[in-house]
Parts: C-alpha cells; structure tokens; sequence
C-alpha cells in the first residue's frame, strides 16, 4: 500500500500543478476557451479512477481536466486541445470543455450538464450486452443531480444492473448558487438509495477514502452487482469558470472557504506521506514541473487547425 | 430472381427490423411498447420472441434519458434503434438527439461514430389533436449532424431503414402513420436504399411538385387527375429531408418552370420553405411561375373531426392549388368529381379504425 | 359521515356510469379521437377530490374523464367534447385527453405524460406568491413518474414547500408493460419521500381510505406543511386506450386481472353502505342514467365547430 | 420631454426587467444564476436586492421541469420571465415550450392565456464550442403559438423586452452574446416596441439586405462599405423572427429588385430560408437576381479561434457577398482596406474579456 499511496500522491499533485500552470498561462489570452478548474477536488478523480483499470470507462463535463488526467488521458493532447490546436484530443473543435482519449477509456465529456451521465448507462450496458467485463464510471456534480435525465438514467442502470459507478462530486455549489438554494433539504445518495443503488457518502477530499470505497464498489460490480452511487464531499478552491480566486465576490462564507482550503486533498495526504529520502519529494515535484512545461511548449508549438478539415468530422 | 410480394408498410418496416437484426448482431430495437400486443402498428411484432430480450426492449417513460442511453450504447459498439410512438415525445429527447447524438461526432473531430436510428411517427390517427400530432421534420432538418429521412413508398420504408441501420450516423426516420396500412411491391430480400436521393414518381413537363412522406400520395393522386384535364406534373418524392436532394429537384424545375412543394408540416419555417429557397437561389433563372408551398396552416392540428377536414390538405386542395397556380382553366367541378373521396376525410383507408 | 359515503358512492358510481355509456357507443365511430377509460380506478379521483374545495385546482392527464368529473368538470362540455362539437370545454380542438373547467378547478389535462405535473407545481407557487389559499392536486400514473420533469418537479415543490398534493395512481401498467419491466425495484412513494414529499401509500380502491388520506394531506398543506404525495394502488379494467376489455391479450396475468375485478372500488362501497329504503339505491341510478342520456342527447345535438374559429385561440 | 442617455444593451435589458416588475407586480423573473454575482452578463443585477426573492429567483438545473412550473404560473396569474444563459440549454425544454406553452391556449379555445417570456442567448464568447454557441431561433420559429424576437439595438432590447413581458403570450426573447456590450440611445422610460415589425434601418436602393440579431451590426458596416464603394443596399432590422413581418420585406425588395439574407444560424432549415421562400412566393416578379442567404456553414461551432475565424459571416464576408452578388467589379483590396477588423476575430469589442 505504501507505493500505491505514493502513487495517489502524485496523481493529485500532477494534477493540482496542471491547473495551476493553466491558471497562471490564461491571462495571456492564448487559450481561449472556458476552464472550469478542479483545483481542491482532485482526490475524487485520482481515488476512483486508481480502482478502475485501462479497459474501464470513464465519462464526465464540463470540469473535466482532473477526471482525464487521473483516467491517463495524455496531457499534451489536453493542453493542445485548449490552446485550439491541431494535437488537441479534439483537433480543437472541443476545447476545454470537450475531452476524450480514448485509449486511455476517457470515453467523452462535454459541458452540457447532465449530458453524459445517461451516455455513461448506455456505454455499461453495451458492455454487457457485448459481454465485455467493463465498469463504467460517470462523474459529475451535485447541481447535475437535479436534471431529469440523471434520474432517469439512475432507474434504468439498476432495473438492468448495469455496472455503472456514479460519483457525484458535491462541491456545494453550481456556480454561485448554493446546494440550498437549488435543492430541498434532501440527501442526494439517500435519493440514489431509494431508486435502487447501492449508495456510499464520503470525504471526498482523503483520498484514500475514495479509492477504498471506489475499489470495493468496482470490485461488486464486477462481480453482477447493482449499480454504485458514491457521494463524495469536496470543495472547488477557485471560480466556477475561469483561472482566479473570486472569495472577494462574497457568495461562499469565509470560515467556509477557509475550512475547505484547510482541508486540502493533496497538503492532507503529503501529511501522511512517508517517503524517504525526502528529496524523492522534490523530484516528483520537478519531474511532474518539467512534463507540464514541455507539453505546455508542445501546445503552443502546435499546428493551428484548418476550417476545411471540420466538414469531415461531421458524418461517418 | 428477385422474391416481390404486396405487403403494408408496417410489415416492411418490420421486415427491415428483422433482417437488420439478422445481419448485425449489433443491431437492438427499444422502444416504449415494443414487445406490446399491438407491436408499435405491428411494426415490431414478434422481434422480441425472435431474437430474445437481450436485443428487443421495452422502456421506461424517459424519452431523453433514455436517448441518452442508447447514444451511450451507439457510441460503445452497438447499433441501437429507437421508436417513438408519437415525433412529438421526440421533443423531450431534443437535448439529446441535437446537443449529444448530432455532434459527438463532430466534437470529438471524427473519432467516434454514433451508428443509431431514431424512429418517429407523425401523421395522424383520430383526434389526435395538438400533442399527438405534429410534423416535426423542420426542426431536425436543421441540424448539421443528423440524417432526416421521410420515406413513402413500402419499397422505401423497408431499403431506408436498412440503410439507415446500416448507416454510422444518426438518423431520424419518419414514418407517417397513415402510410403504415398502404400494401406495395417489396422485396424479400434485404436491401438499401440511398439515404440523400430524391426519386421522380412521375415524370411531367408542367411543373415540379415535390412532395414529402404522406403527400408523396396525395400528389400523384392529384397528378392523376390533372393528367385527364391536360396538366401533366412531375411529382418527386423528396425522401430524404437531411440531406435534401437538391440536385434532382432543380434538375426538375429546369425543365418543368415551375415548383409546388407538398408538406406534411406547418407552412411557415418547415422544410418547404428551405425547397423553395434553394430553387430560387440555383434555378431562378428557370422559373416561369412563382414557387409555391401547400402545407398545413399555421396552427396545431385540432382534434374534432369536423375540424380536421379543413386542416390537412388532400389530393383535392392539392390538385386545385396546382391549377390555380398554372393558370390553368379547368374547372373545380372537373376535380371535384376526380377526386372526390369516398372514405371519410379523417381515414387513410377503409379499413382503418380508430382511435390511433 | 353517512352522507359523505352516500355522496362518495354516487360520484363514483356516476363516473362508472358514464365511462360504460362511452364505451357501449363508441363502435358507433361518433366519439372519433382516442378514450382513456378509468373504469376500476374511480375511487382514486373522488376520495381525492372530496377533500378538495372547489377553489383548489386540479391537473390531469391522457386518462381524465374521472378526475374532471369528480372536480366538477361538467359533463355535458366533456361529452360534447369527445363528440368534436362546439359546445365542448375545448369547443372541439381537444377530444378526450384535453380537458378543462376553469369554472369547476379542473385546470387542465394534456395527453403528453408527465407535462402537466410541473404546472401543477407552478400553480400551487402562483398561490403562493398571491397570496391565495389553494392546494393543487394533480394526477398522474405509475409510468408518468418515471419522466425526469416529474423528478424536477417534486425537487421545486420542496423546495419552496409549496400546497400540491402529488397523486399517483399505480395501476401496475403504462400501456402494456408492466412495472417491473420499466422501474428499478423501488418504491414510488420511497423515492418521492427521499425527495422530502411527506408520504402516504394506500389501496386506491378503498375510497375512504384515499378520502381520509387526501383529507389529511389538504388540511396539512393549507397550514403550510411541505407537499404530499400519495401513492395510490389501483388497477385499470378495460383496455388502455379505447373501449374494450383487453384480457384476451395475456398481457396481464389472469388471476391478477380477477383480483382486481374483485376488488371493484364501486362495489366494494356498496357494500357498505346503508341506504334505506333501499329503492333509492335505483332512484340514484336512475337520475345518473337519465343525465348520462341527456348529456349524450345534447353532445349528439350539438354544433359542429368552424375550422375558421381556430385562428382566434393561437395567440391571445 | 423623453430622457435618453447611452447604455448597454446589458443595462437596457436589465432597465426593461427592472421597469416592467415595477409596473406589474405580477411580473417575475428567474434562472440559474439569476441573482448570482455576473448577474447574467450584467442583465439582472441587483434585481433580486431591489425586488426581494419572492419575485427573483434562482433556480435548480432542471430545465424542462422549470419551464413547466413558469407554464403553471402563467396560466396562473403570474407573468414569469425565464433566462437560459445558452439557448443550448432550452433543448432540454423543448417539450414544454413546443408541446405546452405553444399550445395551452390553443388547445383550450382561447380560454387561457400563457404570459411567459423566456430569454435565451446564443452566440459566443471565446470558445464556446458546439453545444455553448448554437442559434436555434430557426426550430422556435416553425412553432405557431410561439412569438419569436431577436433585437438588435440597444432601443429594442429593451422596449421588446417589455413588450414581450406585457404580451399574453409565450415569447422567446433572444439575445446575442455580442450585443451585451454594445452601448446606443435608449430613453430612461418605459416603453414598449411592436413584436412584429420589421425596421429599416439604412435605405438603400440597389439591394435589401435582411439581417437579424448580431448581423444587423455586421450588415451595417459592410453598407457602409459598400456605399463608399457606389453600391447602395438597405439593411432591414428583421427584429421579429415569428411573426416575421414579410411585408416591410417584400415591400423593399420590390423597390430594390435584390435580396440578401444575413442569419446567425446555419443555412439549412434555417429562417432565412423562409425569408427567401417568402420573397420568392410574393415578390417574384421583382427579384431581378436570385436571392442569397449569408448564413453559418451546416457545421455545430467549432471552438478553436484559429477555426472560428472563417466559421462566423462578418462585415467583410457579408460585402464580398454582396458585391460578387450585384456582379459589382468593386476589387476585394476595397473591402478589405475598409472592413478590416483591428479587434480580434473572436471579440466583438475590445474591451471583452473571455471565457464567456
Ligand atoms: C443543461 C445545462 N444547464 C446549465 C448549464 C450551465 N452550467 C454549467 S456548469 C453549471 C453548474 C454545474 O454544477 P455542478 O453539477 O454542481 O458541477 P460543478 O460545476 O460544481 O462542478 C451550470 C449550471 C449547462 N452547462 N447545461
Ligand atoms: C411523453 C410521452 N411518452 C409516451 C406517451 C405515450 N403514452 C400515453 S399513456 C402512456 C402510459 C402512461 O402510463 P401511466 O403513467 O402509468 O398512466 P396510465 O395509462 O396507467 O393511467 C404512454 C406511454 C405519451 N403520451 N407521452
Ligand atoms: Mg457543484
Ligand atoms: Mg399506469
């Protein structure tokens, strides 16, 4: 468990350096699209995707960065997608919002909410009827809960016991608008229970908590179970949209906020970490560093795409 | 030797289904209702005790959701096939069908096909009425993406559902409820038909009448009796809606001088109106007469069958439309006593029952 | 409460009545749009709309003859309707599955599932916010609730603790398939109270049973409380959709059918209550036939409506 | 006298909405983001602060439900305005809005009024990719029982907005991203502009050019351009897209002899078309070329700048077009020299800042 916890480690970390190297580039204007950064949520994505193997499935949305990184969707193909080029895993059609790789098993995520998750069911279901061993896992949030579609993709995973792993990030908001405001006083997996599946609410931000949970609910799933809906309580430290901090605009409390930042996923872990020599920390931190500027170099490098390439991309 | 026999077009449909199945495993049917008794029209009869509830399924009322499902299903390896019973539960599946199925595709820049078939009815049953209704081709036509196709003749609804099966883009197929008990030629065998090409079901040198699905056979009545009266119309078959055979139709109007689009859908914004202006644009030069559209009024069909006989244009209004149009001086008792019907105006055919 | 049963009696024996004068004409190919028959399932809609006044307001669905009756709804515009004539509450453009009585609280049933439950929540919210003591109640099958809307609709109700009275008559069927074929092993009601509805469930064909409960869920929202939701177990006799009885098809088990048939709401009743002298028994069913006669009589007679009166109803 | 000073069209739409719930407190306002922070783009600050949240709401993400509790409400006394931030998300609504809104009072012989407005924005920011930038007011247009607007001016904005709030009916009110941020004149009162009038707003005299939305804009610089170049068009301001008012259309064009069509949306299917088609019916003996439609390539949006750039018509596109067109030698260095855009292409004014 030791390297496995080191490996956990430096997911987050990979990921968490990602996105703070995007926010820090985005002034300078040359990625222009959405980002919807997952910075302060990274033990979901890292946790689940490290119970799930290659040949699984993965699908999310619009925050998707985290969920492809930790799945191993190639960095240089996301971070050419955002600055619209021609490498881009969507040859810059998609940007930030659109991420596949499909070798990796990132099987598509795109930014209308609620979207994948039916697509999610579907791609479990094709499985099993295809009598392929796959696991299928959708990730989105908890305003994504609220859509019709997520409900009705719920029922139908478990009337055919479909192996789909739902992971609802619950982040507390969509965009600036509290659970509370958008929600009745419910509890979101208590309404997954009562449709059928096997639920489980947890840290979203220990990490191992998420991969132990993930880990078991993947391994009954494997083995015929139900579908599994895992909530998992997180926090997104920066703006819904966008590179920067917006705690001054005032619609999240501060001692919220703060607690939150106290119990960051990647600091809480590092904490237990135990690697010696220490300098094996700042190796990864400088491996990790040197991978991210030389796909960041490799972006902006990149070909720009052509307008007359689009129409083939249309109908098969 | 090719095997013909006369069956109805739901038989063709199901026939398509069945050899679609047999031919690619991938192939799966869902839809609400059917494996029911009444088999969606009996276009589904009998597939799930053939080929197992593991291909054939029933569904939840979820239209979106479970759109959703089986573009999830498409894009994973199988070749699904919905059926709506109405187009107008398609409208709760348009998040689906237009924001997922049209462009996964596209978005992804062509990696990932989405081989799946939506089919919907439109056309009318006994007071059917505002929801139960409606004529939506415009509305999916308009979307880069899809495939929209409105097959008319039994020999088309079954090669077109096998190619739109066969097909690995989404395609939205259909099928106008009063064509399902006409019988014609169909072949036994398995066949395609192109998913893009408009056919000419008569050849006429007066003017162009383009017509879609069910008017495709209110137009060739029409033409029929104004073949007696000395105005010899071309009626084309338009069959596919997206893509839209542009070509053959202007083809036709350079000849002819003139074009009458036929729709089964509302006048303003429907599909006539992109037929009209694609003429005009390419074959302006050619007209001698001004384009025009018969199609429904701009209004949601009622329900009273004392309303309906107004509402939905026939081989009559169609034939007098066409005649006013030309200029010609036949005489409306001369069409009348041609076309006058002899079933009620609100059945296909005699033996037609309601209330469906 | 004598009189109340009395009165509980008559209602569902008149809309029985009706429902089996519709049925007997309509091979006569008059009645030329589609009829949704409630026969069996009677007791639902009058336990229901007992407990209402007639300031409260009612939605329904494709299958409404019963819920509009029991409210008030008059039944000569209701048979003129079905009859296409002028005199009908949709003066035609409806038929059956479009109902109205603005006059009775029936306000409104539309033959696409699920459309009618998020306006009913809109109504009750518009009450709310003009200050009007209504409760609106709105029916809906077993099937119905598997549309994602109906989910966002109970959500918003919580939300703002609006008065609806959620009604679900589960009678085990949409169209031809079965429950089991379409919802996950769930219970409707244990899904609608993890949404936070207060709950009831009970046998739809035991009218006190569904009056006392709707009688208590009305008082209960006039106070303010969070909305209900019952769940009505209930059982269609004839045929989906037009007049027949369908058993022949196998599609429901036979025995289930007889039990059902056994458990007929009307009689049930009946044989509870104490009429004396028993004649007026008859005297009621003959005053229900002879309005029955009459509204059938004028439906008959009606106008038949103008084609150029359409234009007017579009935009207002 | 009338006050007037230079606003947003943000701050007008905003004024429209603040001004109606003053003059009816029926009128109510809510949408995801409503009361957030960006308030919007700027088109609902503070509103909730003013009015209080009994009239201003936020709401869940559930579109299709949320739009069905606004029916309620309007069929209940209310007047509620509904805002979706992309018209993509009103996919999701379809049903309610085609099969209900469209329709209840219809179906119900006029006995029910549906006082609803829906807001929806369509256009771009950086990036938004294919299902964050499509212009769907072609599907909402098809759909008798809809009214449909699209202004441009920062006047119309907001005298539409208030016009659509008093209306009884339900009317899509469509925003363009890129107008947000435009400032022009609009008076300080309340006031309300026809929701079926089509407006000139450059007369011009050897073309008529019909534009809607952001190409208003774009359809005025390129007559600019063109005018220095002895080529003379009249732009019309389309403003309404049902009903569309065919009459100030036919009436130019029967002056001018040309039409040109300027849409946001794709070609195909779209509401340009039926402008064409319209023309072509009525006004056929005028048109002395064929007529032509500047529209989006039959592709969702990509979202790479590098391929935006060609993807969107603009000024320059629109006059080259327009020149090719009237067979004018008028050399493509003119246009360029005059059209030239110094902002970047995928900001509509310098002062935009991305994502959104
Ligand atoms: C159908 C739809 N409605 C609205 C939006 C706008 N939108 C984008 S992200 C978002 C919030 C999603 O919240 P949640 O699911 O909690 O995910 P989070 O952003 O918190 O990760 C919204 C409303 C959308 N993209 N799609
Ligand atoms: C959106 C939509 N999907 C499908 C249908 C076709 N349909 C009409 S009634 C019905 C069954 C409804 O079942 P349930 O809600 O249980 O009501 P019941 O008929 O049993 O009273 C279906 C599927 C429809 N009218 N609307
Ligand atoms: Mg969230
Ligand atoms: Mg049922």
């Amino acid at each position: 468990m030791k390297n496995d916890i080191e490996a956990l480690y430096r997911d987050m970390l990979r990921i968490r350096r990602v996105e703070e190297a995007i926010a820090d580039r985005y002034a300078a204007q040359e990625m222009r699209c959405p980002v919807h950064l997952s910075i302060g949520q990274e033990a979901v994505a890292v946790g689940v995707c490290a119970a799930l193997e290659k040949k699984d499935g993965v699908f999310s949305s619009h925050r998707a960065h985290a969920h492809y990184l930790a799945k191993g969707g190639s960095l240089k193909a996301m971070l050419a997608e955002i600055y619209g080029k021609e490498e881009g895993c969507c040859k810059g059609v998609g940007g930030s919002m659109h991420m596949i790789d499909l070798e990796a098993g990132f099987l598509g995520a795109v930014p209308i909410v609620g979207a994948t998750v039916p697509l999610a069911v579907g791609a479990a279901w094709a499985a099993r009827l295809r009598g392929e061993d796959k696991v299928i896992a959708v990730f989105f949030g908890d305003g994504t809960f609220e859509e019709g579609a997520v409900f009705e993709s719920i029922n139908f995973a478990v009337l055919h016991r479909l192996p789909v792993l739902f992971v609802c990030e619950n982040n507390l908001y969509a965009c600036y608008t509290r659970l509370s405001t958008r929600q009745a006083d419910r509890s979101i997996h208590g309404v997954a229970a009562s449709c059928g599946c096997n639920t489980m609410s947890l840290d979203g931000n220990d990490v191992l908590a998420v991969y132990d949970a993930a880990r078991s609910a993947v391994s009954d799933l494997r083995n015929g179970s139900t579908p599994y809906f895992i909530e998992c309580a997180t926090y997104r430290i920066r703006e819904h949209c966008g590179p920067n901090i917006d705690d001054e605009l005032g619609y999240r409390p501060k001692d919220e906020v703060e607690e939150w930042k106290a119990a960051c996923p990647v600091a809480r872990l590092q904490s237990r970490l135990d690697i010696q020599p220490r300098d094996r920390l700042a190796d990864m931190e400088h491996a990790i560093t040197q991978e991210i500027e030389e796909a960041f170099a490799c972006a902006l490098a990149g070909k720009t795409p052509n307008q007359t390439d689009l129409e083939g991309y249309l109908y098969g | 030797m090719v095997e013909i026999r006369q069956i109805t077009q739901a038989e063709a449909i199901r026939e398509a289904l069945e050899q679609a199945m047999l031919e690619d495993e991938r192939v799966m049917l869902i839809g609400e209702g059917v494996p029911d008794p009444k088999g969606i029209f009996g276009t589904t009869s009998g597939l799930q005790e053939k080929f197992g509830n593991s291909r054939v399924f029933d569904m939840p009322l979820a239209e979106n959701g479970m759109t959703g499902i089986c573009i999830g299903a498409a894009i994973s390896g199988m070749r699904p096939v919905i059926v709506h019973q109405r187009i107008d539960f398609a409208l709760l599946c348009m998040d689906q069908l237009v924001n997922n199925a049209a462009k996964w595709r596209y978005m992804f820049a062509g990696q990932v096909n989405v081989p799946l078939v939506v089919r919907v009815i439109v056309g009318r049953g006994w007071g059917q009425g505002p929801q139960h209704a409606q004529s939506l081709q415009a509305m999916f036509a308009h979307v880069p993406g899809l495939k929209v196709v409105m097959p008319s003749s039994g020999y088309d609804a079954k090669g077109m559902l096998i190619a739109a099966i066969r097909d690995n883009n989404p395609v939205i197929y259909i099928e106008h409820r009063w064509l399902h008990g006409i019988s014609d030629d169909v072949p036994c065998e398995p066949y395609s038909v192109p998913l893009d090409k408009a056919v000419i079901r008569r050849s006429g040198r007066h003017a162009t009448v383009v017509a879609f699905s069910f008017m495709v056979v209110e137009a060739l009545l029409a033409a029929k009796a104004l073949a007696d009266l000395g105005i010899d119309v071309e009626v084309i078959d338009a069959r596919s809606v997206r893509p839209l055979d542009m070509e053959t139709i202007v083809e036709s109007v350079k000849r002819t001088g003139a074009l009458i689009v036929a729709d089964t859908s509302w006048k303003t914004g429907g599909i006539a109106g992109e037929i009209v202006a694609g003429v005009s644009e390419t074959a302006f030069g050619f007209l001698r007469h001004p384009p025009l559209r018969v199609a429904l009024p701009d209004l949601p069909a009622p329900t009273s069958h004392h309303l309906t006989r107004d509402y939905y244009p026939d081989a009559l209004c169609l034939a007098r439309a066409i005649a006013t149009h030309l200029g010609s001086d036949v005489t409306d008792a001369d069409l009348v006593s041609r076309l006058f019907r002899t079933t009620p105006h609100d059945v296909p055919q005699r033996e037609f029952r309601g209330p469906f």
